[in-house]
């Protein structure tokens, strides 16, 4: 009998009170753990009963989202970002970004991240001493059913992630930073100490992601089976029992994810002690509530409703310059991209202005390098690449285009993509080279994008860490599981693993201006444009924070009085 | 069977040759207004495919940033769309392009379909009963469901979406063809053909299949409005034609992506001629079916 | 036989014109049709396919279906009543014609199996005429229906009252519609082929009720016919038309005895005998096109008799005897081959 | 219980065709190219980390052995682990099932109401203007493209005029469901004695029931009209008619009884249409049915869950043309069993 199914037993009434009380305690429950859980379980069947609901109106979030969850697992969340939302708001991570006022190109203000002040947060506080980060815990912290959380508690979620080989490996160990679950010790019961190879500064900015977020060993242990020790089966489809500062209340795949407000939280409660993550699949239709106000956000909104958005007076819309580029991308070893010449005349071609008209809406600054330009080091200078049809011919002759079409694949789940497609279309044609679209299914292209099968693609990319050689690590090393177009540039790769992991340096930042210019000249990548980070929100709702993670912590917001 | 004393009994072998039955059908067809609007909605898209090149004002493929989403005005009647292409011409050319999908797909399943339940009918017995049992399954499967897993699995594009929406039509067919048939199958025409010595295939193809086409023709002027819906659908899911394309699913699929913006007249001017063209061959069909029925003449 | 000759007459039909509006054209398949039935008397109404038999009927009683319709003539139908004037059946505003039929005027039809209706019971089926038209309630009506089936000879009728048409035999279907068609006393029973499909056996069965049902009912019969051995079982009188137009009126007796239409003599050499070998001939030709009819005598360009007058005139009925009424130009010529060839 | 046999035989008769619906369902993932496994487990997992999800998914054998232990899984209850939901393929059809039940029922349950009574109509009053308007009313239902149709009904009666919910699910966001029984919103409120909850749950029903409802329809209406033509021509609606019994009780007892009988037949194909073909509606309405989870699971390459509902989908079809039969048979004396 697990803790889950105890609730749902008593959540459909299969059980008596007394019942779950025995339960409860048989599973070892502490008395404030089985109260939540009781008073969680009972929340459900009672409120149907109370028809008002409408009381609650002001606490409760309402958001728009636009798809499913694939794994509630944060070692493994990549893709979902209904999950990663999910997992962001009921896990703590053991330290968190700085807050600060910032002011969008359009004077609006608005609160942001300083990338470069980590803060504590499940930690009391922290240093780095040379290769060892060092945290030491808080007191009173406790998963949301009271067990309490310490050092050892963080040893063994951090072991869970090395065990299961989970995503997040790779970003605890980008560069050889971390090695292995060994890697994590505990002294004491209030001191945490990830050791590194050697000392730097990417490890402590990967660990303020969700995917460091720590499961409760005692689930864990309740969950494992002996041929899933790590209990990965039970964590894909069931929100670990969170510590942040809300817990899932319940969720139904295409309905609605509820998280309610963690009332064992050791931090401030929230306003909204309601969240409701509706699922709404179609764009339109999100947009259409949020213009109704039948939600307060809404996610995932396609570009080209900034305009009619913006305009609402009831809408809140935030145009916020982010690290996201939108790229077309070139298979380097698929004729005919695996000629320079041919990926310049395509870079030559693209009708750069207009893509940020038409399909941006304007909402976009333009991108030429592979850095982006929030991003420390960014360096535009080396970027040739105007449209400039009658050069982009002489390159395809130079490249000995002969003239095959080419195809030309992009994701059907973002209209931004395909209105692109059809732009890039046109304007290749323009210079002699024929194109075919090839609209497909998201399975479908990541699926092809991943196994280097697309020849021309359009895709985007924003790292999560504010660092260049984070950033070149995912998309210019040539070992990297995300170069999708096989860019290989020996310079490139030295670059690289010399400086990853390096402290600041002058020769760290000349090096990295280095790789952008050979990856310009390359061109691998054609740089579309550097796309605005667009939120929207009803007027009355206030105190978004844009983290560059572009997950929405939903403990910031509050509602205005009216 | 329910005759009238005021017609003779009509007997199998005593139908009238198609001609005759084709000029009762015209003559039929002026007493059917509905019918009537139906065929004149057919032919003027028929019309209007052919001749797409010398109506359409524009070139639908041309794209002008200087004419973004603008409201129908003298210029464009129909507005031009996000990438300021001419949604008069692209409906215009999508007239072309989705009736090529149309009768293609109804051509293949016509001749998949027709060809298996002639020859199941003919062959009868063991065949016949496998035959008909696949038939039996490939119907119960969830039609868009199954258009969508064929899609999904042979990738977008026309010949896709050709297949993927005359699979499921065959069964149809092949029940149609095969309840012609039987009865064909022991009337004269057979008998009269194999007692002069002709092969089997020459019995099957020769001389019972025209016997069979006309039903078969016009469920297939129904079949053409279905096919034109469900390749529209698959566009609007993203498993239809190039995006680019003059398609009318595909048309309405880009103009919805600026529902919000009021832009109206990018997907309702494609929405309308599918309309149409659909009502067009609905009509046209029921018409046609009520007046090749001897029993409802 | 004789008295019922002179008995008062049920229905006489003048010149009664109906015509198919088709596509093609106006077919005139009634061109001036005259009919006279007396009470209690069975006329024999015999023709080719296509003649108009069927077409009289249901212009009796009100069924013509689209694109059918009465363009004139008159049909005099004297009712159970006796009523000296008669009524106008033709110009019969429709809802006094519904009150009609059933009551005064019932038909019953060829392929009775298929005139049931084949979800009901033949009980519901008989009962709910006694309910609409004889207001009989529940109980009364089921007494009745069983009545009925054993006026009709029908064995265990409380058994059959529960059966569906198609567990019937043609025969017993035909003896249902029987029933029905009696069970508001008719004074005009029209049957229509009653016997098509039925076995040689039932058949007899089936004309012996009808005559029986003359007998107890003291309706007339018009039984319509292609047969002229069922005619010469069960008739009284016989009438044959010709596309639409009586060609000869007779008493069975004289009909078979001295035919004097040539269409009649075609007819009657063409039927089947019993124990005849050979080819049996053939009226040659075929049933004029009803929607441009020949001018003249319809039958003339099928005739052998025929001369110029016979194409430029229509013949006038003229009685050559008693109740004996032909329509030709050569009744006279005709009669005289006629016996010279006996 | 010479019912029950009959039912027993027919089912018995239906098991080589579901038998093959598995087996076609099965062949129809097995083409698609690739496989699921590469793309849930991400550009990040190792290599042996692929090769062991799929070894658990056991698609590193055979097809002709991956079918045999799908079917052996399939007998046992297991429809398979979806990738998408990460739950077991049969809970998640368990759970879609009456949401998109409810839908598929109203939505049929209107069209009959509307294109019934449109085909008698013009049948009764065959060539007459009245006829071809219902006519024209019946197919343009199905003229138009049924997301269309969801798109414009919802920006005027959600974003015009704000008279309905708008594409928000089967109960306004903050309602919580009824309680559990038959998982239909509408019959659980009621049973829960929830007026509230079931008006809410009815407006929520509105527009996509109508939109389904036009498309189905127009086969209904037509159909009607034909066989209704049939029986008034036929000749036991002449003997009625010869006997005098009522226009009225002729039409309606007679005629209609008997051509209302091939129509049957007709929904029953409507309702499986319905079933699978609702995926656009769901869509756009975000109705979390089996529509817009075969869509998903399509659209993510999910093997299991795309089999799991072709198999569902065909099941209900053949049941829905079994319970058809059935009625059939109780209706028509004719059908032995």
């Amino acid at each position: 009998m697990s803790v889950k199914q105890l609730s749902d037993d008593l959540n459909a009434r299969r059980i008596s009170r007394r019942r779950f009380w025995q339960g409860a305690a048989a599973l070892g429950l502490t008395a404030t753990g089985i109260s939540v859980l009781e008073r969680g379980a009972l929340a459900a069947p009672v409120q149907f009963w109370s028809v008002n609901r409408q009381d609650d109106r002001e606490h409760t979030l309402i958001v728009a989202v636009s798809e499913n969850i694939d794994t509630f697992d944060p070692g493994f969340t990549v893709g979902s970002k209904t999950a990663q939302t999910a997992i962001q708001n009921t896990f703590d991570q053991l330290t968190q970004y700085e807050i600060v006022d910032l002011v969008a190109p359009d004077g609006t203000p608005y609160k942001g991240v300083n990338t470069l002040n980590i803060l504590p947060m499940l930690a009391e506080s922290w240093t780095q001493d040379g290769d060892k980060l060092v945290f030491t815990m808080r007191d009173g912290a406790t998963f949301s059913n009271g067990d309490p959380i310490d050092a050892n508690t963080m040893v063994e979620a951090y072991k869970r992630i090395y065990e299961t080989n989970a995503v997040s490996t790779f970003l605890l160990s980008m560069g050889g930073a971390v090695t292995g679950a060994d890697a994590f010790s505990a002294p004491d019961a209030k001191t945490f100490v990830i050791q590194m190879s050697k000392p730097n500064s990417l490890v402590a900015q990967n660990n303020t992601m969700h995917n460091t977020s720590a499961l409760n060993p005692n689930q864990i242990k309740e969950v494992a089976t002996e041929a899933d020790p790590w209990g990965l089966e039970f964590f894909k489809a069931n929100l670990g029992m969170g510590n942040g500062p809300y817990m899932l209340e319940s969720y139904k795949p295409d309905d609605a994810l509820v998280m309610v407000a963690n009332p064992n939280y050791y931090g401030e409660q929230p306003f909204f002690t309601k969240v409701i993550l509706k699922v709404v699949p179609d764009a339109s239709q999100r947009v259409q509530l949020l213009l109704n106000g039948d939600v307060d956000m809404a996610t995932q909104i396609p570009k080209q409703e900034y305009e009619t958005l913006a305009a609402s007076d009831e809408i809140t819309a935030l145009s916020i310059p982010s690290n996201l580029v939108a790229m077309l991308e070139m298979n380097t070893t698929l004729a005919p991209f695996d000629k320079k010449e041919i990926r310049q005349a395509v870079a030559y071609a693209v009708p750069y202005q207009a893509i940020i008209d038409q399909v941006f809406n304007g909402q976009a600054t333009e991108a030429k390098s592979l850095v982006p330009s929030g991003m420390p080091t960014s360096d535009f200078s080396t970027n040739m690449y105007t449209t400039d049809p009658a050069k982009a011919k002489e390159l395809l002759a130079a490249g000995g285009y002969d003239g095959t079409p080419v195809k030309l694949s992009f994701n059907a789940g973002i209209p931004e993509w395909e209105r692109i497609a059809i732009l890039v279309q046109a304007a290749l044609k323009e210079v002699g080279m024929e194109v075919e679209l090839e609209k497909l299914p998201y399975a479908t292209f990541n699926e092809l994008e991943q196994g280097r099968k697309l020849q021309m693609w359009t895709d985007e990319w924003i790292s999560w860490v504010n660092d260049p050689y984070y950033h070149l690590s995912w998309l210019a090393a040539s070992t990297s599981p995300t170069n999708y177009p096989s860019f290989a540039n020996e310079r490139v790769d030295e670059i690289i693993a010399e400086f990853t992991l390096s402290d600041p340096s002058p020769e760290k930042d000349a090096a990295s201006k280095e790789a952008q210019a050979i990856i310009i000249e390359e061109c691998p990548y054609v740089f579309l444009c550097q796309p605005n980070w667009l939120f929207y929100m009803r007027s009355d709702i206030d105190n978004y924070v844009y983290y560059n993670d572009e997950l929405p912590r939903y403990y910031h917001f509050t509602r205005k009085s009216s | 069977m329910s005759a009238t004393a005021a017609q003779p009994e009509a007997t199998y072998a005593l139908r009238p040759p198609f001609s005759e039955r084709w000029r009762q059908g015209m003559r039929a067809l002026r007493a059917n207004p509905t019918a009537v609007v139906g065929l004149v909605i057919v032919v003027a898209l028929v019309l209007i495919a052919i001749f797409a090149p010398v109506i359409a004002p524009y070139d639908p493929q041309k794209l002008d940033m200087e004419v973004v989403s603008q409201p129908p005005s003298s210029a464009h009647w129909f507005g031009t769309d996000q990438f300021g292409r001419d949604v008069l011409s692209l409906v215009i050319w999508g007239a072309r392009l989705d009736l090529f999908i149309a009768l293609s797909a109804v051509i293949l399943s016509m001749v998949v379909g027709t060809v298996i339940g002639a020859v199941s009918a003919y062959a009868g017995g063991m065949t016949d009963e496998i035959t008909m049992r696949t038939m039996d399954i490939l119907q119960a499967f969830p039609r868009f469901i199954f258009a969508m897993g064929i899609a999904f699995a042979i990738g977008p594009g026309i010949g896709t979406v050709v297949i993927a929406t005359s699979v499921l039509n065959i069964p149809g067919y092949a029940r149609l063809m095969r309840s012609v048939m039987l009865p064909a199958r022991k009337s004269q025409y057979a008998a009269a053909a194999t007692s002069v010595g002709g092969s089997h295939t020459n019995v099957l193809f020769r001389h019972l299949v025209p016997n069979c086409l006309v039903p078969i023709f016009v469920n297939s002027t129904l079949q053409f409005g279905w096919a034109i819906l469900e390749a529209a659908g698959l566009s609007f899911i993203g498993l239809g034609v190039e995006s680019s394309a003059a398609e009318w699913g595909a048309l309405i699929q880009l103009g919805f992506q600026d529902f919000n913006a009021g832009h109206w007249w990018i997907y309702t001017f494609p929405g309308l001629a599918i309309a149409v063209a659909v009502l067009g061959f609905n009509l046209l069909g029921d018409g046609l079916q009520d007046m090749l029925d001897p029993r409802r003449q | 036989m004789a008295e019922k000759m002179t008995a008062a007459p049920l229905l006489r039909v003048e010149n009664l014109q109906t015509s198919f509006f088709t596509r093609r054209g106006v077919a005139k398949v009634l061109d001036g049709f005259d009919l006279e039935l007396r009470r209690g008397e069975i006329l024999g109404l015999v023709g080719e396919s296509g003649s108009g038999k069927s077409v009289t009927g249901y212009s009796i009683i009100g069924l013509l279906k689209h694109p059918g319709k009465i363009v004139g003539g008159e049909i005099r139908f004297y009712g159970s009543k006796g009523d000296q004037q008669g009524i106008d059946l033709v110009t019969l505003p429709a809802k006094q014609m519904a009150e009609v039929r059933g009551k005064e005027i019932a038909m019953i039809f060829q392929n009775p199996r298929s005139c049931l209706d084949p979800l009901m019971s033949v009980g519901d089926q008989i009962m709910e005429v006694l309910k609409y038209r004889r207001g009989m309630s529940k109980s009364e009506a089921r007494a009745e229906c069983i009545r009925l089936l054993k006026t009709v000879h029908i064995p265990e009728p409380e058994r059959r009252m529960n059966a569906y048409p198609h567990q019937l035999s043609g025969g017993m279907a035909q003896r249902v519609m029987i029933a029905m068609a009696i069970s508001c006393a008719p004074t005009l029973l029209i049957a229509d082929e009653p016997t098509t499909g039925l076995d040689v056996t039932t058949e007899h069965q089936i004309l012996e009720l009808l005559r029986e049902m003359r007998d107890v009912t003291g309706a007339g019969i018009i039984l319509i016919t292609h047969d002229l051995n069922m005619a010469a079982e069960v008739c009284d009188r016989i009438t044959v038309m010709y596309a639409g137009n009586t060609a000869e009126t007779a008493p069975v007796e004289t009909f078979f005895s001295a035919p004097r239409h040539p269409y009649t003599l075609g007819l009657l050499a063409s039927r089947p005998r019993l124990g005849e070998e050979g080819d049996i001939p053939t009226i040659p030709g075929n049933v004029p096109d009803l929607i441009q009819r020949p001018t003249g005598c319809p039958f003339h360009p099928r005739c052998r008799w025929a001369t110029e007058i016979c194409a430029a005139q229509e013949p006038e009925p003229r009685v050559i005897g008693e109740g004996h009424v032909v329509a030709c130009h050569h009744t006279e010529v005709v009669a005289r081959d006629v016996i010279a060839a006996d | 219980m010479r019912m029950l046999r009959y039912i027993l035989r027919r089912l018995l008769f239906l098991v080589p065709v579901v038998l093959g619906s598995i087996f076609i369902a099965f062949l129809l993932t097995r083409v698609v190219p690739g496989n699921p496994i590469e793309r849930v487990a991400g550009p990040y997992a190792s290599e042996e980390r692929v090769l062991e999800m799929k070894a658990e998914a056991n698609l590193d054998k055979p097809i002709p052995q991956q079918f045999l232990i799908y079917v052996n899984d399939l007998l046992h209850g297991d429809m398979g682990m979806s990738y998408t939901t990460a739950q077991p393929v049969g809970k998640d059809l368990k759970e879609r099932f009456p949401a998109s039940f409810e839908l598929v029922m109203f939505a049929i349950g209107l069209a009959i109401v509307l294109a019934i009574p449109l085909g008698v109509v013009s049948a009764v009053k065959r060539g007459s203007w009245i006829d071809h308007v219902a006519r024209v009313i019946a197919v343009a239902g199905v003229s138009a493209p049924i997301f269309w149709i969801a798109m414009v009904l919802l920006s005027i009666f959600y974003g015009k005029l704000g008279w309905l919910p708008g594409s928000q699910g089967r109960l306004p966001i903050i309602m919580s469901p009824p309680p559990h029984v038959t998982g239909m919103y509408t019959i659980d409120a009621l049973l829960a004695g929830d007026p509230v909850t079931f008006k809410e749950a009815l407006r929520a029903l509105i527009l996509p029931v109508l939109t389904l409802a036009l498309v189905s329809m127009a086969p209904i209406a037509r159909m009607t009209r034909a066989t209704m033509i049939d029986a008034l021509d036929s000749d036991y609606v002449r003997t009625a008619t010869s006997l005098g019994i009522p226009r009225r009780t002729v039409v309606m007892k007679h005629a209609f009884k008997n051509a209302i009988i091939p129509v049957l037949t007709l929904i029953a194909g409507v309702i499986g249409y319905a079933i699978g073909g609702e995926v656009l509606i769901e869509l756009i309405f975000s109705w979390p049915g089996l529509g817009l989870y075969s869509y998903n699971a399509i659209m993510s390459a999910d093997f299991p869950a795309v089999q799991g509902f072709i198999i569902l989908a065909t099941c209900l079809y053949i049941l829905i043309y079994l319970i058809v039969d059935v009625i059939t048979a109780l209706l028509d004396p004719r059908v032995e069993y």
